[in-house]
């Protein structure tokens, strides 16, 4: 049978075609293949790629504008994955989801392959010198000027491109569309300082975040996460964190206390506290004339949040230095977003956070803001633009169509786009000049003050497309005159010249690129007083008269839409929903059961400036006056992921207001209409309540400070644990053991083995999911679609499981996140009922899963206690990985083909490997040495791996805590993963 | 009619022992060594008389014979990664044009294939060479471990005399598991499943 | 006595017997031919089925993760228990001596080989990867692996195989004389054929003596044998971990089960049967009023079982089981629940009365009751315990799809097959030992034997 | 006595055939105090009154059964023992050679060898080779008992006389 075991087309060792096509030349070329059943040699062999043996190159994430240094693994000459570089100060070693995703942007089969021209209705390709002479012969046209709208990266090529485009007599506007504007805003009116500032979350003593998801789509998430992990996870102390906000987001979920605020009334709520703070610790200083307004009670008025609350949380607050509060959310930002950081930046201001855990003077990159891009729509309409350059930007997706910027760029005469992907802007244009992905193309990026990530190819391209700043000097050589002032001979050339001045001598630069960039010590963070500018702190204004208000939040994965062509990132659950693929429209519980709505009933949200339509998801984390939807989907073109697939929320808003500086995501009041049609909502959930199974403990602060066990707290408490067993039961268990272990040694089983495990530390985790895509790059796990996960049947070896507690009447609501792996049972369940030793355990202690063995009886996955099997239906392999995706499997683990169980095996291939490097250099494996790809993912370090015999390893002394437990313990299956309870921080009575 | 009865039973038992000897004889067959090669002398041969050689016939006619077993190279030098990696290496077209930018061959057959090299070489065309031994891909090989184990020369084990062959040819049935096995259980070296599936 | 130890209104002379037997061979009516080519097109359908599943994957019947066994295994539990009541009845009651059961045990051994011979098909059909099935059995290999012994599916390997090849034995041994019987009334290519199966048969007093003892000897093997195979199945469940299979009444259940199913499979086969073949004078009210007796007793057997399965459950304490058990009754799975008790344990209970015993017309849907009843057990016991199991966070439903169904009616179209052409081709009532239970006649009147 | 193996020659005899099974057996017990040993006997059905009559002794059988049980049962803890210690490999915890779940197979086994080996002694015990025209009349396995006697051309018409006596409703010289 083709697929028996080995796969036909998705071969670890495939002989990239590809790149060959893509006259990459051999040199790229693998040393091995099966396929092709040819043997390519190296025409010249490459010093630093041995066939085997993976490579790994610094470069930097382009994600978003956080800019987190990445190592790029790479194998004959391939990346196939993606990690956090250890010495970038922003990741430290982290990476999230939609980071490691960037590598199926590198393999994307929506790239564009080649310089293409319009051609009447259709798209001609030509060759890359006709593609430039044609952007030359327009610029020499005259006319009306260039002008480019570029994304906001901050780098020497942004510095290219500006000094390019003003020589042509333009402009450029750096946009990008999620960007922090309110913040800059109210810094300039607060300060004086137009700047996004860094925030150390690691020494918050007690976070309050309005409307801000820090852990996810706002700022720098990997980077807040870092810190928030130290901070409010357990380290013998915990900070409190309270979300004040219309919807609980991720971070919403992973406060302590959520203050459901109307949408438009935080800042009141904020002056409010400021003015508690104030009045406690005293400082009101310059604001005490607006503070003065903005009592509780007041502030309880606006926003219907309780006025003791509002003190209690003020004075909880006040009695802990340094604490932090953040605010600027997309998810709140609506026409009072300004007002609302500015009030923040009061409350910071009077608890003394400036210049502690508020530290300016670190300036992120941020680009010219909606002012700007509002600025070109006036040129463009007005038909003074004669070429439109676009550049990693795409505004015609990203910006509401009431803005009608397709109609604008319908009046630009010649239409360039430099799109990596074909996107909704590119389609629209005369000219695609393709640029390289940035795994592909010499480049850097400068995210902060004294942050500059450094981007090298680490492979050949994928497709014979060109970096667009080798075009641009291409065609400054064919423009000549004023241009020649450009005088390097290609864009790396340019690039080191630029970098004369960082790094002088080759060694130094050499290094650069080894680190992955130059890291200079932030600047010190100057002591700022807030200027006493009142302001208004009302409630904005909404458009239209409906029953709700309607809040487009970013996509905790597609984020502004520019993940929505990644498998991965459709497929990982959102960490909230947990739905998949396809976008959902949020109403809160109490009015889902009011209008008789059911989750995945079809409902249509129309407001003054259009409508859509999706299936419903009723959600008790969202203020009852709220309706919600994310960003990122309904993509009319981006490739055959993406296109066509739910709906877009921009459409319900108005074009912003002449001369506003931002886009008001929050703007509008909507009404509700029912369809009665259906549509179910892919999710992975399936009951999210524990039903008092002991699987995501919990433990009170309180306990936990005092190192009491769950057990302990529980009894403490008054509440009666779950079912264990009787002594006589453990009794009796244990002879049985005594007597099988002795049995056990027979064969390999008799020598002495390591004995690997894991803890999973639950007060860190924060359900982020960075370890799922994690899992999927390094495993080669196949993305089902969206028909198979209705079916239950998404394989992701590792998943977050979400689960619900209290929310019913007066109880809080709170979520529990609980990575769900294979636990690696030492008595596994699933083993022994396997007939064809498929299931076996290993001589180190794992579940080994031996996939060209398996027959496919299932019956493992019957057995298993924790439902941590998965089993391919159909040949996932054949359909996962479309051309190029493919190119991407990790060449060190087997491809399942279908009618086989799948599983976690604890990255056996990096056991393997690590065991294979450690015997070769003749000496033991170190602990630490190597670890799983979720461990090695997870921004919060939540997740420890090693050797369990070994009692000086990490895992072995973490699975001490008074805080451990083992899920399903009362099977005794034995697991090898440690679970440490969640820390529940209470109001303290 | 008892001994005729006596005789059927005892039959059958004797069947039942055959069954379970069987796995061990058909082991033993297994475990006995790779097959003689032929041993072609390494001498003129030029590419005319190779017709009758096993193996499949390669875009050039490199003679191990002549590389590994007259001129006594040793295989690392071509094969650079086989001790530091899983897998062996094949060499580059450099490595082959350090010697042959020189060394044009000592007779004519020899002089028209390092020709052909040559041009490939000029033409910066890798040349593609037929492949002889392959695993399937579930099965993961750590070159560099056996070769640590059994020595540099230990290649001979699985690929047999190459030293030998003017032609590369299968001389034993790597896909075969058993093929492995019999080895490990002879050196009572692992056999745990998850040591090369994964 | 004899007559008596027969059952009531049989006067039939050994000559009579013979020719109404060697009768039921003779050319087939039109409703025969029509069942049979209803049983072959629903084969069909089964395998074409089948062919879409080797083609494409499982992916395209119903199962949504955790439900890793539903309709197939659903369908063999089904097909193994049918076979139960043949055996138990030619072999069991052979030992009891019990006299009702002549008539009727071909037809139930019939129905047994068939229906272990459909049920056999399943695991096949079932696995992930079908064409490496063989990876099951114990050969000498050149991996040098063995299969696991320890794994419930490797026990059901040897005890399905053995049932089929023992009671296809059993059923073989039996006719050998009867078709010896036919051979000798037959004429042309049909005396040809019979002869080769009679191998030869004459009846001399050798050839009766060693065929009675080892007759016996093969029921003596069979009956400890039934019982196995049904435990080692339910051990398939019984031996795992899911709350509501890893229960120590699982065997006794099961095996209780499968009778009750298989005697409703026999009712629903010869009620029908004995019209269209005319031999409702040799299976008459008598013998099916003693299998509707043992269908009574096997029903009362699954009502205590179910009764105790919700009260351990409820006894023991134990959270995953009252779950499991709570939804069985209440949750998705409802119906299906409520379907098994009411078609099992309450249908059955109508069988005290006498009057819907000896009516076949009652007995005919009641068997039919049965068997939809006794496939839902299966399908409860599997799908809805699979269903919710110790993760609520993996809880999920199941959906049928047509895959699962056209296997379903390829299994019934298959059984139906084999067993319509056996009952055309072979006597489906046995001559010779209904001779037996006949006193020949005698010269001197009076001076009775035995 | 000697095995009933299939004869290939033809022996002459006596065949008679009765409607009544008491004469039948009369017949029977007579001619075995003439000494006759060589009686071959056809029923319809088992009939223990004949087997009385021909005074048969106990049936091989259950040796082929007991030797298939042993073996079976040998055979399945040997196969299963041996074959798990062969590649020794731990599932959920076990010991690699536990007796327990063996018992499952072995008694499967036992089952399967001594069933086969009932049907493949009795097979060879009972069956000749090929169907005797001689001596042998459909109607045996009807409603009629037969009687065959191998007799030499001397003695035929004695032993017709003699079945006329004995009440056969139909005698003849084969």
């Amino acid at each position: 049978m083709s697929d028996d075991g080995i796969n036909p087309t998705v071969d670890r060792r495939r002989f990239l075609t590809v790149l060959g096509v893509a006259g990459a030349g051999a040199s790229a070329l693998s040393g091995c293949s099966t396929q092709a059943e040819k043997l390519i040699p190296y025409l010249v062999q490459s010093e630093d790629q041995v066939p085997g043996v993976a490579t790994y190159y610094a470069s930097t994430c382009t994600e978003c504008s956080a800019g987190c240094g990445l190592h790029v693994k790479t194998r004959e000459g391939r990346a196939i994955k993606l990690e956090g570089n250890p010495e970038h100060p922003v990741n430290r070693g982290k990476l999230c989801a939609r980071g490691q995703a960037s590598l199926q942007g590198l393999y994307n089969p929506g790239r564009v392959k080649a310089p293409m021209v319009r051609d009447g209705g259709s798209w001609k390709e030509v060759k890359w010198d006709d593609a430039i002479a044609r952007l030359v012969a327009a610029i020499q046209k005259g006319g009306a000027p260039l002008a480019v709208l570029s994304g906001a990266t901050r780098g020497t090529f942004s510095g290219l491109l500006a000094d390019f485009t003003a020589t042509a007599g333009g402009s450029v506007t750096r946009w990008e569309p999620l960007d922090h504007v309110p913040m800059r805003e109210a810094n300039k009116l607060s300060f004086g300082r137009d700047e996004l500032p860094a925030y150390d979350f690691a020494s918050a003593k007690y976070i309050l975040s309005f409307g801000a998801d820090f852990l996810d789509t706002w700022h720098s998430p990997t980077e807040n996460q870092i810190g928030y992990a130290q901070s409010h996870g357990f380290h013998g102390d915990a900070a409190r964190h309270v979300h004040v906000a219309a919807r609980r987001d991720l971070t919403g979920l992973n406060a302590d206390e959520w203050l459901a605020a109307a949408p438009g009334t935080e800042a009141a709520i904020a002056l409010a506290m400021a003015n508690v703070v104030a009045s406690r610790r005293g400082g009101a200083g310059s604001y005490a004339g607006l503070l003065s307004q903005w009592t509780p009670e007041a502030a309880s008025k606006a926003s219907g949040v309780p006025a003791e609350a509002i003190r209690r949380v003020a004075l909880e607050f006040a009695a802990q230095a340094p604490t932090l509060a953040v605010a600027g959310g997309i998810g709140s930002q609506h026409r009072g977003a300004v007002e609302l950081c500015q009030a923040v930046n009061v409350l910071n201001a009077v608890a003394g956070n400036i210049g502690q855990t508020v530290r300016f003077g670190a300036d992120l990159s941020t680009g010219d803001g909606l002012a700007g891009v509002q600025k070109l729509l006036g040129a463009m309409s007005a038909g003074q633009v004669g070429i439109l350059l676009v550049h990693e930007a795409n505004p015609v997706y990203a910006l509401p169509a009431s803005m009608k910027f397709a109609d604008a760029l319908k009046k630009v005469p010649f239409k360039v786009s430099t799109a990596t992907y074909m996107d909704e802007t590119a389609a629209q244009c005369d000219l695609l000049l393709p640029n390289l992905h940035s795994l592909e193309r010499w480049d850097d990026a400068n995210p902060r003050a004294g942050v500059w990530g450094l981007m090298q190819p680490v492979m050949e391209p994928v497709f014979p497309v060109r970096h667009t700043g080798d075009v641009l000097l291409d065609a400054t050589r064919k423009l000549g005159g004023a241009y020649s002032k450009f005088s390097a001979p290609d864009y790396k050339t340019h690039l080191r010249t630029a970098w004369n001045a960082r790094t002088a001598s080759d060694a130094e630069w050499r290094a650069a690129l080894a680190r992955g960039g130059l890291y200079e010590a932030a600047p010190e963070a100057p002591v700022l007083t807030a200027s006493d500018a009142s302001f208004s702190a009302a409630t904005p204004a909404f458009d239209g008269d409906g029953e709700f208000v309607f809040v487009a939040y970013p996509h905790a994965f597609l984020h502004d839409g520019r993940g929505a062509n990644r498998p991965w990132l459709l497929e990982n659950p959102d960490p909230v929903t947990k739905a998949t693929w396809s976008p959902w429209i949020e109403l809160s519980a109490a009015t889902a059961k009011r209008l008789d709505i059911r989750r995945g009933e079809v409902v249509r949200i129309v407001s003054p400036h259009g409508e859509i339509s999706g299936p419903a998801f009723p959600y008790a984390g969202l203020h009852d006056g709220v309706i919600a939807a994310p960003l990122g989907s309904g993509h009319t073109e981006y490739g055959q992921f993406a296109k066509d697939r739910g709906f877009n929320p921009l459409d319900l808003l108005g074009a912003p207001a002449a001369g506003s500086t931002f886009l008001p995501y929050a703007s509008t009041r909507v009404r509700l209409e029912k369809t009665y049609s259906y549509q179910e909502v892919a999710t992975t959930e399936g009951t999210p309540r524990q039903l008092g199974r002991g699987i995501a403990e919990a433990i009170p602060l309180v306990y936990a400070r005092k190192g009491m066990t769950v057990r302990q707290a529980l009894h403490a408490e008054g509440h009666d644990e779950h079912e264990v067993n009787t002594e006589l039961e453990v009794k009796a268990i244990l002879g049985w053991r005594e007597r099988q272990v002795e049995g056990r040694k027979l064969g390999n089983y008799a020598e002495v083995h390591p004995s690997w495990g894991m803890t999973v530390d639950l007060s860190k985790c924060t359900g982020c999911s960075a370890c799922v895509t994690a899992c999927y790059a390094e495993n080669n796990i196949p993305t089902v679609g969206e028909d198979q996960v209705l079916r239950g049947r998404e394989m992701s070896w590792m998943r977050i499981e979400r689960y619900w507690e209290g929310g019913e009447g007066e109880e809080p609501l709170e979520a529990r996140f609980v990575p769900m792996l294979c636990q690696q049972c030492e008595d596994a369940p699933c083993e022994p009922v396997c007939p064809v030793f498929a299931a076996y355990h290993t001589v180190d202690g794992l579940n080994g899963q031996v996939y060209n063995r398996c027959v496919g009886t299932r019956y493992c996955s019957n057995n298993c206690s924790y439902k941590v099997r998965y089993f391919n239906w159909y040949k996932y392999n054949l359909k996962a990985w479309p051309e190029p995706l493919d190119l991407q499997l990790n060449p060190d683990v087997t491809v399942r083909a279908r009618g086989v169980m799948e599983k976690c095996t604890f990255c056996v291939q990096r056991i393997r490997g690590a065991q294979h490097n450690a015997r070769l250099e003749g000496r033991e494996l170190r602990d630490g040495e190597f670890t799983t790809a979720c461990a090695q993912a997870c921004p919060s370090d939540a997740i420890i791996f090693g050797n369990r015999r070994d009692p000086e390893s990490k895992v072995a002394q973490s699975s001490e805590d008074p805080r451990a437990y083992r899920v399903l313990e009362e099977l005794n299956t034995r697991p090898a993963i440690t679970y440490l309870a969640k820390v529940l921080n209470q109001v303290e009575a | 009619m008892r001994k005729l009865a006596f005789v059927a039973g005892g039959g059958l038992i004797v069947l039942a022992a055959a069954l379970m000897a069987w796995g061990g004889t058909s082991r033993a067959q297994q475990a006995s060594g790779p097959a003689e090669p032929d041993s072609i002398a390494a001498t003129r041969l030029a590419a005319s008389d190779t017709a009758n050689l096993l193996g499949p016939r390669q875009p050039i006619f490199f003679r191990h014979d002549l590389h590994a077993g007259q001129y006594k190279l040793q295989c690392q030098y071509c094969h650079y990664s086989v001790n530091v990696s899983n897998e062996p290496g094949i060499p580059s077209m450099q490595t082959c044009m350090g010697c042959h930018l020189v060394v044009g061959g000592t007779d004519k057959g020899n002089a028209a294939e390092i020709g052909k090299l040559r041009d490939a070489w000029n033409k910066q065309q890798p040349v593609e060479w037929v492949r002889v031994h392959f695993l399937a891909q579930h099965v993961h090989f750590p070159h560099s471990l056996h070769i640590k184990a059994l020595g540099p020369n230990a290649c001979a084990t699985c690929h047999g005399d190459v030293a030998r062959m003017p032609q590369i040819h299968k001389v034993n049935n790597i896909n075969n598991m058993g093929f492995c096995i019999s080895c490990h259980i002879e050196r009572k070296v692992t056999r745990d499943c998850s040591a090369c599936h994964y | 006595m004899a007559t008596v130890a027969y059952g009531p209104n049989l006067t039939r002379t050994h000559a009579e017997i013979t020719s109404d037997v060697v009768a039921t061979l003779s050319a087939p009516s039109k409703g025969y031919l029509a069942a049979l080519f209803g049983a072959v097109g629903l084969f069909l359908i089964g395998l074409i089925t089948f062919i879409i599943l080797l083609k494409d994957g499982l992916g395209h019947a119903g199962y949504n993760p955790p439900i890793m066994w539903s309709v197939y295994i659903t369908n063999f539990v089904f097909w193994v228990g049918i076979g139960h009541a043949g055996t138990l009845i030619s072999a069991i009651l052979y030992l009891f001596r019990s006299p009702w059961r002549t008539a009727v045990y071909r037809a139930t051994e019939a129905m047994t080989v068939f229906a272990v011979m459909t049920a056999g098909l399943f695991p096949i059909i079932h696995i992930g990867r079908q064409w490496v099935f063989y990876w099951l059995l114990p050969y000498p290999n050149a991996r040098y692996i063995w299969p696991n012994f320890k794994s419930p599916l490797m026990w059901d390997v040897f005890a399905v195989g053995t049932y089929l090849t023992v009671s296809t034995c059993f059923l073989v041994f039996g006719l050998i004389p009867d078709v010896a019987a036919v051979r000798d009334r037959a004429t042309g290519w049909r005396r040809a054929l019979y002869a080769q199966v009679a191998m030869g048969w004459t009846g001399s007093d050798n050839q009766w003596r060693h065929f009675s003892r080892a007759y016996l000897y093969l029921a003596a093997l069979l009956t400890p044998l039934v019982l196995s195979v049904h435990s080692v199945v339910s051990w398939d469940f019984a031996m795992s971990l899911v709350p509501a299979w890893h229960g120590t009444i699982f065997a006794p259940y099961f095996v209780g089960g499968a009778i009750y199913s298989g005697l409703g499979m026999v009712m629903t086969l010869l009620i029908p049967l004995r019209k269209v073949l005319k031999v409702e004078h040799l299976i008459n009210d008598y013998h099916f009023d003693n299998l509707a007796k043992l269908t009574l007793l096997t029903g009362c057997i699954m009502f205590y079982s179910y009764s105790m399965e919700y009260f351990v459950a409820w006894y023991s304490g134990n959270t995953f089981e009252q779950t499991t058990f709570f939804r069985r009754a209440f949750g998705p799975y409802w119906w299906a629940g409520w379907t098994m008790i009411i078609c099992n344990a309450l249908m059955s209970q109508l069988l005290w009365f006498k009057k819907i015993r000896t009516n076949l017309t009652s007995l005919f849907v009641i068997s039919i009751f049965i068997n939809i009843g006794m496939w839902f057990e299966r399908f409860v016991i599997i799908v809805s315990s699979l269903s919710n199991e110790f993760i609520p966070w993996a809880w999920d439903g199941l959906n049928p799809t047509w895959a699962d169904w056209g296997i379903l009616l390829g299994s019934f179209g298959w059984f139906f097959m084999y067993f319509l052409l056996f009952a055309r081709t072979f006597p489906i009532v046995a001559i010779q030992e209904i001779k037996e239970m006949i006193p020949m006649p005698r010269l001197r009147s009076g001076g009775g034997h035995h | 006595m000697g095995l009933p193996l299939p004869r290939r020659r033809e022996v002459p005899g006596v065949l008679a055939s009765f409607e009544h099974i008491d004469a039948a057996c009369d017949a029977i017990r007579a001619l075995r105090k003439e000494g006759r040993r060589n009686l071959t006997v056809y029923t319809s059905h088992p009939s223990h009154e004949v087997e009385a009559a021909v005074g048969h002794t106990w049936s091989p059988i259950r040796l082929f059964t007991l030797i298939g049980g042993l073996t079976g049962c040998t055979a399945g803890f040997a196969m299963t023992l041996w074959m798990s210690r062969d590649w020794p490999l731990v599932v959920g915890g076990k010991s690699v050679n536990t007796v327990v779940p063996y018992v499952a197979i072995a008694f499967e086994l036992t089952v399967l060898i001594a069933g086969l080996l009932t049907f493949f002694g009795m097979a060879l015990l009972t069956f000749p080779r090929a169907v005797r025209k001689v001596g042998f009349d459909p109607r045996f396995t009807d409603d009629r008992i037969g009687i065959f006697v191998p007799a030499q051309a001397g003695e035929t018409d004695r032993l017709g006389a003699f079945f006329r006596d004995a009440g056969a409703v139909e005698v003849r010289n084969a």
